[in-house]
């Protein structure tokens, strides 16, 4: 690492952005850049209204080669927003994009003090002084490429995962799509029909579905779940548990020697099974048997056999006979593959509603869940189609839908946030209604109808005529007549200032959504943050709505926040886009922040080799002396074993204890040189 | 656990001690046989009503109850009560001073005045909520002490408000007892006396009393607790229950008062809980006064034997 | 200098989790004291006691370490390796006539520009409280 | 303000008086008020009606505590305190226990009354209330009829409270003299006459 800068005394030059008023509007640009004139080691301060702008970047190109700097700091917003622009901007000027360094004047501090003109550029100031002390004993670095794998993984095949799946594939690229319930489709597929345009749901999704069993590029793996991630963008091991699902697949029945055998989804074991257990497809409103499928349109169809319930009489081994497609002794089995990119498309579930006690779901039989009423309408449902009341079969005439149950609460029982589907779908069902059930009338109990897709408001004009009856008021509680069992609304019409007490013979709630349970568990897998409310952590809400702060894993889908199938079909390609662009380039850059060994002051003592998460370090023995190495492949960047080592013989690249004790002298120092 | 005494200072409130004193006597007789000891707090006054000075100034309010909590603090005690208004402005206050230091600061200048301080040192129950919980006593000891279970007849529960509610504020060592919406513990302690509680539409609406109201507008007030006799009847009940003295006002003078104003007759007895532990614990209702009640007691009573 | 002291608080923070936290306050122009100066580092396992020593002995009024919460390092566990190394701060600093409540070590998500707003508030008003920094004295 | 009309005939300038909500209606102080006292956050109402659809006052009577709220919100004070229907929560607090915000919109009536209190505007039946508890620290006092039911029942006539020691009874007078409690009652209780 000869670098002739390195002798060379620092020469800084220093830019601060006003970015309109955003900055300038609260911290004195002027009297910064008079400040930093007197800064040592700056040779140049200027100031520009938009610093990320063309001009802006070609003042610093320009000003590199004029001034032979050494060093650049750019005052204006968070580095995680320009820190890339203003380093591909030092590069054109031909200096080490690591030799830039950005002071966050913007983020953390006009706009955060945006009263305080004084207490701003007081901190501004500090914030240029430390800087630039650090750009000062910048190092040239140079960021590693790896090799990225030909391979994508997807998880959750929901319609976001399977759109993303089939879009990765379709640009030549190997894709596993990892789904823990033994049918691919999501709640997408247990839908009857969809807002606006109410397609049917089953007929829109299947073919996407059939494309994804026979893609040649998507090896789809059911009953399928993420063990353990290890490696980083490019490079990602994924260990993967094939739960034992007992049944075998006809590939799988070749390779044990049976030839023409494996499922074929004949159902032959199913009708001979004892054992009868909810079906959770269909909400617990059906059966099924230990050995099942979900529904006849499974993808793949295969059976599958819930060992938690299965007695293991053997009847269904007799049953399946010749094509011996079922092994009770299944276990589960680990196979670990390598892929470049992920994409995690793992859904959301319904939000418990019967914890909102005042509407006594599970206590009152005639009120339901919004998805069982999905099932319930729908003609391959537990009723074929037919709406019935559960307290007695009867058709009900009057149905109340309650909308916003659980969200937009902020009693810390439901969710704070607006679940976004359930106004459309709401609207939906009061369609739906009127069509199977002549004669009957829904009322929507609502506070607004939140319809703005396209086409949407255009749906609400079209339900509105079609006769469903809205009520403004919020669900105060529901009552069940101990006699007839019909459930009476009680809220306040709010427009016309009154309460009502609506007697209904059904009411379906329009319940919140939120995370599914293992959410949490897959997110710390791949790395990734989640918002306030459980949601995954997208990188940037406008400008990076599928990436996240873990490089190479990108989000698509609920999992993201509550969307409907338009908008998680959106965000499945652009997530399967942006996933598939470090594949396509082949190779990646990874931020030179490496850890290095300083031999010369390592004692050999070895803390540090048990502190690094990713077992990047050793001891070596180098001269006659045990001293610690660091194999640069491995390693994150991190610096815990930096902060560690008793010695100080780690060197942080980026992030070296020089580098930051000037930083800290700077700050409480500075003045007072 | 069992044969350890638990003592509390008896608040007694208003209307328990001065106009239907069985619930005064049976309280403290049958909690004596479940091992709970009810010591006297002398120099109690009212609690003070909720309604009424909660909505004339609520710092008198909170002054006054803090003194009735001193009281007991001085007895080194926690308080046990029989009211839910009570319950309001014992447990609220005191809830409220321990966690809100200027509210305290406050209450504790008038308290100077007549040389008295609010530490925070006690906790405030309801008897109803001891008697629930297992830690001190418990649905299965409350049924071992019944001589004479109250078979056949159906019990309809009113729970009154301001013991659960606001959910959010409050928080009981019993555990099972917080729900707000269907609640089904006083059922439990109902059904341990071998009667059968029943359930009925609109179990946690209002009596109707509270807030003034029963003061202010006795029409408004009354016409409330007749949707609540409406919907105990509508699943034959043959008494109401309830945990508070001035809901059991409502319920039994209010029968009368609803005859009068509004021309519907109602003849459904109405208990406290501890009237009927009384009974079922084999007291007569002669020693719980029972005929001091504006129903007439008798064709429950009858329907017992 | 003469009018009203103000207090001197270094604040470092991890990229990931504090930084984001931070820079989202700012999005959302939530409002708080400017009485800190922030250093970003990748993760709060590299924050080296030394540093916070060092900001001491230089005359720091107080020292702030944030970074994610237990669980959710992007390094899987610095944070709470480092939070193992900042427990043991709190009794140097009590050795070298420093209050403990001088230095903090909080956990802010990226999600938790608020909380952030909130524990600077915080920090800058205990420090506030407990006046300079003896050693800062101590150095004059 | 609304907008004096002074036409010629009375009787039209009352029936065609100026509606307008503006904002000088507003009185400034009022939702801050209302808040401290009632220690919750009115202003965070979305107006969703769930308070209303709770109440049991509502469906018999033309109180509406969402309007309550409302007039918080936007500072009428004249129209709450002056609204008769501000006495008739019960404080059962379901519209509390309810509403999605999170607010306590009992605890927002009791402030509106405490701040009528201020005013003068409260009704007779809770000043006889605090006369009770003055003279006797009930209030509802004991009775003979009663006292005989006691001793009956092998109780004391006078219970353990300070119908038993009048010596507590200065303490309370202490106490609403304090606030000023008792002279302001008896004073509009004298007025009402
Ligand atoms: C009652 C109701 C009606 C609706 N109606 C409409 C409508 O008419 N129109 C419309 O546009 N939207 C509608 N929606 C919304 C629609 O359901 C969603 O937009 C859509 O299903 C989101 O798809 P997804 O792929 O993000 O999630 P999901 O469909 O939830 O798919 C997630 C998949 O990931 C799998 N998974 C979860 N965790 C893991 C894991 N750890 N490993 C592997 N796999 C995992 C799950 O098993 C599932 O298959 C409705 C929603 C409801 C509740
Ligand atoms: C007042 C207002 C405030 C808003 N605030 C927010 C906000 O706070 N947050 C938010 O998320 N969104 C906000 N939006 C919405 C936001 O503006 C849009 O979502 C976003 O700008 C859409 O970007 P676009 O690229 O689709 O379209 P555009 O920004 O319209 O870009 C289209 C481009 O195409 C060019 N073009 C058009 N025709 C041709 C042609 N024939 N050939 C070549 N070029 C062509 C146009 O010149 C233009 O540059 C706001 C919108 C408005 C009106
Ligand atoms: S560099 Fe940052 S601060 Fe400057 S104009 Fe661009 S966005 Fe604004
Ligand atoms: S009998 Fe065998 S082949 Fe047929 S569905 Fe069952 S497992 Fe599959
Ligand atoms: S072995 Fe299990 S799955 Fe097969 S028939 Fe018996 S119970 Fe059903
Ligand atoms: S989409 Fe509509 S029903 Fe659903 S939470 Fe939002 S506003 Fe409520
Ligand atoms: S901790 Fe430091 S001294 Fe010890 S082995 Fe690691 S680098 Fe060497
Ligand atoms: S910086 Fe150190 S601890 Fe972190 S990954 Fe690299 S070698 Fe491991
Ligand atoms: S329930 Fe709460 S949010 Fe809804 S109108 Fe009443 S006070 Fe407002
Ligand atoms: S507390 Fe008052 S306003 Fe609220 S529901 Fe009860 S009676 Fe109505």
């Amino acid at each position: 690492m000869v670098d002739e800068t390195k002798s060379q005394k620092p020469r800084v030059g220093v830019y601060i952005c006003h970015c309109g008023t955003n900055i300038a509007g609260s911290i004195d640009i002027k009297e910064l850049q008079d400040f930093a004139q007197t800064i040592p080691n700056v040779v140049l301060a200027d100031e520009y209204q938009y610093m990320c702008s063309t001009p802006g970047q070609k003042k610093i190109e320009d000003a590199i080669k004029e001034h032979g700097l050494t060093g650049i700091v750019v005052a204006a917003c968070s580095p995680r927003l320009h820190e890339p622009t203003f380093r591909t901007a030092s590069k054109e000027g031909g200096l080490n994009p690591f030799r830039f360094e950005m002071a966050n004047i913007r983020e953390q501090n006009s706009w955060v003090h945006m009263h305080d003109r004084q207490g701003a550029t007081d901190k501004a100031k500090d914030a240029l002084k430390m800087a630039v002390a650090k750009a000062s004993l910048l190092e040239d670095l140079f960021p590693k490429s790896v090799p990225v794998e030909h391979s994508a993984m997807v998880v959750g095949a929901g319609v976001g995962g399977i759109q993303a799946a089939l879009d990765l594939a379709s640009s030549g690229i190997k894709t596993y799509l990892i789904e823990k319930a033994p049918t691919i489709g999501g709640r997408m597929s247990q839908l009857d029909k969809t807002f606006p345009t109410l397609d049917c749901s089953q007929c829109i999704l299947t073919p996407k579905m059939v494309d994804v069993g026979r893609h040649p590029n998507i090896e789809l793996m059911t009953y399928t779940e993420v063990e353990k991630v290890e490696g980083y963008i490019g490079n990602f091991d994924i260990t993967l548990r094939k739960k034992a699902r007992g049944v075998l697949t006809p590939t799988e029945a070749e390779t044990r020697g049976i030839v023409g055998g494996g499922c074929n989804g004949c159902g032959d074991c199913e009708q001979v099974c004892p054992v009868i257990k909810p079906n959770p497809f269909e909400m617990g409103m059906a059966p099924r048997k230990a050995i099942y499928i979900y529904h006849p349109q499974v993808v793949p169809l295969i059976y599958t056999v819930d060992f938690d319930s299965c007695v293991k009489c053997g009847l269904c081994v007799e049953a399946c006979g010749e094509k011996k497609a079922i092994d009770l002794e299944q276990e589960d089995e680990f196979v670990t593959v390598k892929v470049g990119t992920a994409v995690l498309a793992v859904g959301y579930e319904l939000f418990p509603v019967e914890k909102k006690t005042e509407w006594g779901y599970k206590r009152y039989d005639n009120v339901i869940t919004s998805l069982e009423f999905e099932r319930l309408i729908c003609a391959s449902g537990p009723t074929g189609g037919k709406v019935i009341r559960p307290s007695d079969g009867e058709t009900p005439k009057k149905i109340g839908f309650v909308l916003c149950a659980g969200s937009r609460d902020n009693t810390g029982i439901g969710k704070p946030y607006c679940s976004r589907f359930c106004c459309m779908y709401s609207l939906k069902h009061a369609h739906q209604l009127h069509e199977k059930i002549p004669g009957s009338q829904s009322y929507l109990f609502y506070m607004d109808i939140r319809s703005f897709g396209k086409m949407y408001e255009e749906f609400y004009y079209r339900i509105q005529d079609e006769g469903a009856k809205f009520i403004r008021g919020r669900v105060a509680k529901i009552e069940e007549d101990p006699i007839t069992k019909n459930p009476h609304v009680l809220t306040e019409d709010t427009l016309l200032g009154q309460p009502v007490d609506i007697e209904l013979d059904m009411v379906v709630l329009a319940s919140a959504v939120q995370p599914t349970e293992e959410t949490n568990h897959v997110r710390h897998l791949f790395g990734v943050s989640q918002s306030m409310d459980g949601w995954l952590l997208e990188a940037h809400p406008k400008l990076n709505p599928c990436g996240t702060t873990t490089a190479g894993v990108f989000l698509a889908g609920v999992c993201q926040g509550p969307k409907d199938i338009p908008d998680t079909v959106a965000q499945a390609e652009g997530a399967a886009a942006a996933a598939s662009i470090p594949i396509h380039v082949g190779e990646v850059e990874l931020e030179p922040y490496f850890a290095m060994c300083i031999e010369e002051k390592c004692a050999g003592c070895g803390m540090c080799v048990n502190l690094c998460p990713y077992s990047a370090l050793d001891l070596v023995e180098k001269n006659g002396r045990t001293v610690m190495q660091v194999t640069e492949a491995k390693c994150k960047g991190c610096g815990t074993c930096g902060g560690f080592c008793p010695g100080g013989a780690i060197w942080m690249q980026h992030f070296a204890t020089p580098q930051i004790v000037a930083q800290i002298d700077a700050f409480l120092l500075g003045g007072e040189q | 656990m069992s044969g350890k005494t638990h003592q509390y200072a008896f608040f007694l409130g208003c209307i328990a001690p001065n106009r239907y004193p069985g619930i005064e006597s049976a309280a403290i007789k049958t909690s004596r046989n479940l091992g709970i000891e009810l010591l006297p707090l002398k120099g109690a006054s009212c609690c003070p009503a909720p309604g009424a000075f909660g909505s004339i100034d609520l710092k008198v309010w909170y002054a006054m109850a803090a003194r009735n909590l001193v009281l007991a603090e001085q007895m080194n005690t926690d308080i046990a009560l029989i009211c839910n208004g009570c319950y309001k402005s014992i447990w609220e206050v005191n809830h409220k001073l321990k966690h809100h230091d200027e509210l305290r600061d406050d209450v504790n200048e008038v308290l100077k005045e007549i040389d008295m301080e609010f530490k925070g040192t006690i906790n405030v129950r309801h008897l109803a909520e001891i008697y629930y919980d297992e830690k001190i006593c418990g649905v299965a000891k409350l049924a071992d002490s019944i001589t004479t279970p109250l078979k056949g007849v159906k019990i309809a529960v009113h729970y009154g408000c301001h013991l659960l509610k606001p959910r959010k504020e409050r928080e009981f060592e019993a555990e099972g007892v917080g729900d707000t919406e269907n609640p089904m513990w006083m059922e439990e302690l109902v059904a341990a006396l071998g009667a059968e509680p029943v359930q009925y539409r609109n179990k946690m609406q209002c009596c109707g009393a509270g807030g003034g109201v029963r003061g202010y507008d006795i029409a408004h007030a009354l016409d409330i607790t007749n949707e609540k006799l409406i919907n105990m009847s509508e699943v034959g009940a043959d008494a109401i229950t309830e945990v508070c003295p001035f809901c059991q006002l409502q319920f039994d003078r209010g029968q009368i008062e609803i005859g009068e104003k509004f021309g519907v007759e109602w003849a459904i007895p109405v208990l406290h809980y501890n009237e009927l532990l009384g009974l079922a614990q084999g007291m007569s209702p002669q020693d719980l006064a029972l005929d001091l009640h504006g129903i007439s007691c008798e064709p429950f009573l009858n329907k017992l034997r | 200098m003469t009018d009203e002291w103000k207090p001197k608080i270094l604040g470092i923070i991890c990229n990931w989790c504090s930084y984001a936290g931070a820079d989202l306050a700012g999005s959302a122009r939530t409002q708080y004291p400017p009485d800190i100066r922030t250093i970003r580092v990748m993760c709060t396992g590299r924050v080296d006691t030394l540093f916070i020593m060092k900001a001491f002995a230089n005359g720091a009024d107080g020292v702030l370490v944030s970074g994610c919460h237990f669980g959710d390092c992007h390094y899987l566990e610095g944070n709470f390796k480092a939070a193992k190394r900042m427990f043991l701060i709190k009794s140097v600093l009590k050795n070298m006539g420093i209050e403990d409540k001088r230095f903090r070590m909080t956990f802010v998500s990226a999600s938790e520009g608020a909380k952030w707003a909130k524990v600077v508030e915080d920090v800058v008003k205990t420090v506030t409280e407990l006046g300079p920094s003896p050693l800062k004295e101590f150095r004059q | 303000m609304a907008k004096a009309k002074g036409y010629s005939d009375e009787n039209l300038s009352v029936r065609l008086a100026d509606r307008y909500y503006r904002t000088e209606d507003a009185s400034p102080d009022f939702l801050k008020n209302v808040e401290k006292i009632g220690m919750t956050i009115a202003h965070m109402c979305y107006q969703c009606g769930t308070c209303t659809g709770s109440c049991p006052s509502a469906p018999r009577s033309s109180y509406r505590i969402r309007k309550f709220v409302r007039r918080a919100v936007l500072g009428l004070e004249n129209d709450a305190l002056t609204d008769p229907d501000l006495w008739l929560c019960t404080t059962c607090y379901s519209c509390t226990d309810r509403c999605p915000r999170d607010i306590a919109p009992t605890d927002i009536i009791m402030a509106m009354r405490n701040l009528a209190f201020k005013r003068e505007i409260v009704p007779r039946n809770f000043l006889n209330t605090v006369q009770f508890i003055y003279k006797t620290g009930h209030g509802v006092p004991n009775n003979d009829v009663n006292r005989a039911a006691r001793v009956r029942l092998g109780l004391e006539a006078e219970p353990e409270t300070t119908a038993k020691y009048a010596e507590f009874i200065p303490g309370i007078q202490k106490i609403l003299d304090h606030y000023g409690l008792k002279d302001k009652a008896d004073e509009i209780l004298a007025e009402g006459q």
